[in-house]
């Protein structure tokens, strides 16, 4: 019985099936709020559906250049470490698979996905994909520097007794008692920080460097068709749940209503307000960034952000 | 069920790669205009991709010059099945006013099967948007048929 | 009398460090190893040294509580010391011959094919 | 019997390089079986103590000739095995046994070999000479012999690139800092009058640190820093593991750098129990921290396989040295169980560095490129060393540096303290930077095109695979049992590395040290509690499901769409797409990687690049620097 409860919620409802539909939604909600922000129509919400199911359809070519065995195994590695992120963050109260992980063990879950990337399109073999994994790589670890920060200061704010925690169950349990993480004013930084990190993260727009598709031809993708490039889709809508889920978790979490649907409702609320704010309205409203401007983005206005917050809640607010 | 979801999909996700192969950029122009906020064709799933591995249409324009003939062919043959092959205005097929070129290899249905031919130098946009929703059902019978 | 010793040997290391930090030469630089370790094997057997002790050889026999002698321990150490010293030395010259015959120079500031 | 394990282990490795110098010069049979017979003889003698002295506790002391104290003195000389000597020896044994049946193919084309094999199980002695023995001398002279036989190891290969210079640096530096630890263990000795660990134990903790010994023990201990190589000792590590055959890098890294270590954390914690002083534990964990990050941009902007493997040595070092120094029971022992994994794929990544060479010939990284298609099992065995190194969950090297972030954020909240926050930031971010460098590597060598030269390159032979394959085991077992290494390995040799009354009485004489006035009790307790979750097991059974159930629905998939076709050649559909041009060589080398990253950092790696300068004096001053500065801070806050 635990055995076909685990399966359930491995394969659907926190776990593939669920996160897979949500984020496939977010990203069609995604493209539909920046084309309504552009004046235009936009395509259907369910668009990115579409594009997944018909890359299934389509004919996978693996080229001459290409380490085949790490070619294909890279995209399914991403896609099964991000369900297996979903399966530990937890959604209010409740959470799959509760007492496996913590924050540091989500904070090096998130590099596998980033790292199936790279390692993909550096099994193609193409010259773009050379590239693109340096500009990936360069980005990953722009943003990591303040998505350590921001984790930090959630583990010193969320302990209560002048410790640490990174356990996910004590800041749900810290925000249950004394109110959401944002509405402590000491965590609006991080939380901004943390709104900026998401769109690198998932490679939205702004900050899209790696996949440039006007300059280097989609980078580490370039070689990727059919299936594969299907499941890289998907990771990428997967990521937008995650991500927007993690920061739900950190900053909007609490004891939620104590129905699991209504939790799930409001969740999904949060993720979608999450995904318009952080996402949308950069992709709608600037241009693509250089590498090394987005580099000195992060390191420079991202991390003061996230240390204020951290040496905010050193001092005790 | 399965299957019928993908026939379906095939036809409301059409991803474009676009070829130039010696036009005189105004057709160019006019398919990027597809794209803007006036004409929108992403609202019909249009997208342009920058690789041809993840193109489902080709969209070519110009007359095909000895330069780009070589090109072509290698590009059209790294698209993955299904596929079809648009051209676009007046040049690729009859190849315009450049025919008989010491420098043009066209027509274009030399190297490959055309599927759906835009006319017009340059053709209007709501022509190219009418031409690649035909290309789009084309594309979903070619699966339907495999 | 036993600071004497106790300055030479100081001032034998850091001659010896002065030689292997500011002499581009290998064979000085070799020497200046030479000198640092003779400076640790003085300080050695002046640590050992007890002023009016006789020599540590005795047998069962005379060894009585009063007998006054030098620490043998330093005199054993330093021994076991200098012989290391020489296989350095050998090795640091056999090294410098090896690079004299590749590199055709025994100038430090050019033998830098591995920097960065 | 039990009790003679460790002096024949010892004894075994030396006896064996005697042995080769007679019998081995002629006969390639003989001298090969020599040298894996007597590199396996420690491997067991070793493993046959882990049960009495790891699992019941027992610390086994050993007078060399049966001199035992006379009246409480310690006139001869001891062997004295707790946990952590234990610890330590069972990582030499096992390394040096993988590097001898390693190196018997992958040396066989050097010539000479019976030299080789003599100074590799010496520097093997040395090794294990310096952990198991129980006397400080006995402990320099075992330093010497690990410099010396490192030294003309190094130089071994004296036809390569730059190994006779990376020679006479490491000759230079490695003597000035045997020096230094010469002129601390005499100073030592003028004031205790014994040169036995346990007795000088005793008469430190009783008598007091005096100026004198402080000076002592600054020299010490910047002597063995000198041979773990941390900054700014390090420069001529870079080069020794770069230019020594990678057999004998492996060794390096495996066990040379981890008895400085040793050496270290025997000073700090037992001999002088300096370790409850905060000024102690700050010098530490900086030097900590300035090694690891020193290390680790180095490392980027490496263009040598081999060069970039030694600085991340240098910067794992640096992890095992900030936990050490938090002086934490978690700390303790997530610096334990790194410098296990540190040893574990640092060696298994020296030998794929050793592998791609024996095949191509060559370790530069902008000459390299598509090797995975020649040698798949290296390119698997490579990706799991890079991803543990790089500390990707489930492998080992994510579990020993999450626990060294949350010992060093505990600490940072017991202390109150953001200084140790900031080491946390740091780790973090060294992790990622070092997956950077394992992403230049992965690219440059075994991914993208097949390089020009390395078409004729074949997967190495089976004998030289196995120890890679082993140790890939080994990362993986230990990344998924962390339960089981904590309580049979580092559990046990963190509490000796605390226990001093334990192993004070084991050598002295029961009760020697409270007649001098100690207290049984030890400083830490050995109690702690994680302040975070990670069970790797449930994980990995998710990721199996998972993966299953992927490969089902990929294998129902298939069925709608057709199979996924195996590349046709002279068919362009399945060439690199190049924007339409014919496909050609177009390899983005290891230089060309992580453009804004060194762009926005110019300056300080422009700086750095100045430091490294390959001359012998100044990598000479950076050591009597350092030496100097530790000194200075040891007497002005100790």
């Amino acid at each position: 019985m635990q055995i076909l409860l685990d399966l359930f919620y491995v394969l659907i409802f926190p776990g593939f099936l669920f996160c897979a539909v949500v984020g496939l939604l977010l990203a069609g909600i995604d493209r539909k709020i920046v084309a309504r922000m552009q004046k235009r129509m936009g395509p259907p919400i369910v668009q990115p559906f579409y594009d997944f199911f018909k890359l299934l359809g389509k004919e996978t070519i693996i080229p001459h250049a290409a380490s085949r065995g790490v070619f294909i195994a890279a995209p399914l590695l991403g896609l099964v470490s991000l369900v297996v992120m979903a399966l530990f963050i937890p959604v209010f109260g409740f959470t799959a698979f509760s007492g496996v992980a913590d924050l540091i063990v989500i904070l090096y879950l998130l590099t596998i996905p980033a790292a199936a990337i790279i390692v993909g399109g550096a099994a193609s073999g193409s010259p773009y994909a050379g590239v693109g994994i340096s500009r990936e790589m360069v980005a990953i670890v722009a943003y990591e520097l303040p998505l350590i920060i921001v984790l930090l200061t959630v583990g010193k704010k969320a302990a209560l007794d002048g410790g640490i925690t990174f356990s996910f169950t004590e800041i749900q349990a810290y925000q249950a008692e004394f109110g959401s993480m944002l509405s402590h004013w000491s965590m609006i930084p991080a939380a901004v920080a943390m709104l900026l990190v998401i769109p690198s993260e998932v490679g939205s727009h702004p900050f899209d460097v790696a996949e440039a598709e006007t300059e280097i031809c989609e980078g580490p993708l370039v070689e990727y068709s059919g299936s594969l490039l299907g499941i890289y889709k998907l990771n990428h809508a997967i990521k937008m749940f995650i991500l927007t889920a993690l920061f739900a978790a950190l900053f909007l979490g609490g004891a939620g209503s104590g129905i699991l649907i209504v939790d799930v409702l409001l969740l999904l609320l949060i993720c979608t307000v999450v995904t318009i704010l952080s996402m949308s309205l950069p992709h709608a409203i600037s241009a693509r960034l250089k590498v090394e401007k987005m580099f000195k983005f992060y390191w420079t206005l991202v991390t003061v952000l996230a240390v204020i917050s951290l040496v905010l809640v050193w001092m005790g607010f | 069920m399965f299957k019928k979801i993908i026939d379906n999909s095939m036809a409301k996700s059409p991803w474009i790669y676009h070829i130039n192969t010696g036009s005189c950029n105004g057709c160019d122009i006019e398919l990027v205009s597809v794209i803007t906020p006036r004409y929108d064709a992403e609202r019909m799933g249009f997208k342009l991709t920058g690789t041809p591995r993840h193109a489902d249409i080709v969209v070519v324009s110009g007359p095909v010059t000895s330069q780009s003939k070589e090109r072509l062919v290698r590009t059209l043959a790294q698209v993955p099945e299904p596929r079809v092959i648009v051209s676009l205005g007046s040049c690729p097929r009859p190849c315009n006013v450049f025919k008989g070129s010491y420098s043009v290899e066209g027509p274009l249905d030399k190297f490959c099967e055309v599927d759906v031919s835009v006319a017009g130098c340059t053709p209007k946009p709501e022509a190219i948007i009418d031409g690649l929703a035909l290309a789009a059902q084309i594309l979903k019978e070619k699966r339907r048929q495999k | 009398m036993i600071i004497a010793n106790y300055i030479g040997a100081v001032l034998l290391m850091f001659l010896g460090l002065y030689t292997i930090i500011m002499k581009k030469h290998l064979i000085k630089i070799v020497m200046g190893m030479c000198l640092m370790d003779y400076g640790v094997n003085l300080l050695i057997v002046s640590i050992g040294f007890n002023p009016g002790g006789t020599a540590p050889i005795f047998t069962i026999s005379e060894l009585d509580p009063g007998a006054f002698f030098v620490d043998p321990v330093p005199q054993a150490l330093t021994l076991t010391s200098i012989v290391i010293g020489a296989c350095v030395m050998a090795m640091a010259l056999s090294i410098v011959i090896k690079i004299k015959q590749k590199y055709k120079t025994l100038d430090a500031g050019r033998i830098r094919r591995l920097n960065g | 019997m039990i009790q003679h394990f460790p002096i024949l282990s010892i004894m075994s490795l030396f006896l064996g390089s005697f042995l080769i110098v007679i019998f081995g010069g002629k006969n390639r049979f003989i001298r090969n079986s020599l040298a894996v017979l007597f590199s396996a003889i420690p491997l067991v003698l070793i493993c046959c103590l882990i049960k009495p002295i790891l699992i019941d506790g027992e610390i086994f002391s050993y007078w060399m000739g049966d001199w035992e104290p006379v009246s409480g003195f310690a006139i001869g000389i001891g062997l004295e095995v707790d946990a952590l000597s234990l610890f330590f020896a069972l990582l030499v044994v096992l390394t040096i046994f993988l590097a001898a049946v390693f190196s018997l193919k992958y040396m066989s084309r050097d010539d000479a070999l019976d030299k080789y094999y003599t100074l590799f199980l010496m520097l093997g002695g040395g090794v294990l000479g310096l952990v198991l023995s129980g006397d400080l001398f006995n402990m320099y002279i075992m330093v010497e012999i690990l410099t010396f036989a490192s030294v003309a190891l190094t130089a071994f290969r004296n036809w390569g690139k730059g190994s006779l210079e990376a020679a006479f640096k490491y000759l230079v530096v490695g003597s000035i800092g045997s020096a230094f630890i010469l002129t601390g263990v005499i100073l030592i000795y003028a004031q205790v009058h014994t040169l036995s660990l346990a007795q000088i134990s005793a008469l430190l903790a009783t008598e007091g640190l005096t100026p004198a010994t402080i000076f002592g023990f600054a020299l010490l201990f910047a002597g063995y820093a000198t041979k773990a190589y941390i900054v700014p000792f390090h420069p001529v590590a870079a080069d020794a593991y770069m230019t020594a055959p990678s057999s004998i890098s492996m060794v390096f890294s495996g066990m040379v750098n981890k008895a400085g270590i040793y050496g270290m954390i025997r000073l700090v914690y037992m001999v002088f129990q300096a370790m409850s002083q905060s000024a102690m534990q700050y010098i530490i964990v900086i030097l900590g921290c300035l090694t690891m990050f020193i290390g680790v941009t180095m490392a980027l902007s490496q263009h040598d396989f081999k060069r970039l493997l030694a600085f991340h040595s240098i910067s794992q070092i640096g992890y095992v040295l900030t936990a050490v120094g938090l002086a934490t029971a978690l700390g303790i022992s997530g610096g334990l169980y790194h410098a296990l994994n540190h040893t574990l794929f640092k060696g298994l990544l020296f030998l794929c560095a050793g592998a791609v060479f024996y095949s191509v010939g060559s370790t530069d990284l902008d000459k390299l490129g598509g090797l995975a298609k020649k040698m798949p099992q290296t390119t698997i065995i490579f990706l799991i060393g890079a991803f543990s190194i790089s500390g990707l969950p489930p492998f080992n090297g994510f579990m020993s540096k999450w626990m060294i972030y949350q010992a060093a954020y505990e600490k940072a909240a017991l202390e109150g303290s953001f200084f140790y926050a900031l080491v946390t930031i740091v780790g973090l971010l060294v992790s990622v930077l070092t997956l950077a460098s394992f992403i230049k590597v992965t690219q440059s060598v075994f991914f993208g095109q097949l390089a020009p030269g390395c078409e004729k390159a074949k997967e190495v032979p089976f004998s030289m695979r196995w120890p890679m394959w082993l140790m890939a085991i080994l990362c993986v077992l230990t990344g998924l049992f962390p339960g089981f290494v904590n309580r049979y390995l580092v559990v046990p040799a963190s509490a000796a590395a605390i226990d001093t009354t334990g192993y004070i009485d084991a050598m002295m004489g029961a009760g020697y040290g409270q007649q001098l006035g100690l207290s049984p009790e030890t400083a830490l307790s050995l109690e702690y509690e994680l302040t975070g979750y990670w069970d790797p097991i449930a994980w990995l059974v998710l990721f199996v499901v998972l993966l299953a159930g992927l490969m089902i629905s990929l294998g129902l998939g298939k069925a709608s769409r057709g199979p996924v076709r195996r590349p046709v050649p002279a068919d362009p559909k399945y060439d690199t797409f190049f924007g339409g041009e014919a496909s050609q060589h177009s390899h983005v080398g290891g230089s060309d990687l992580f453009w804004g990253l060194k762009h926005n950092l110019r300056h300080y790696f422009r700086f750095m690049h100045s430091m490294h300068s390959g001359v012998v004096n100044d990598y000479a001053l950076w050591t009597v620097a350092g030496t100097a500065v530790i000194i200075l801070f040891m007497i002005l806050f100790l």
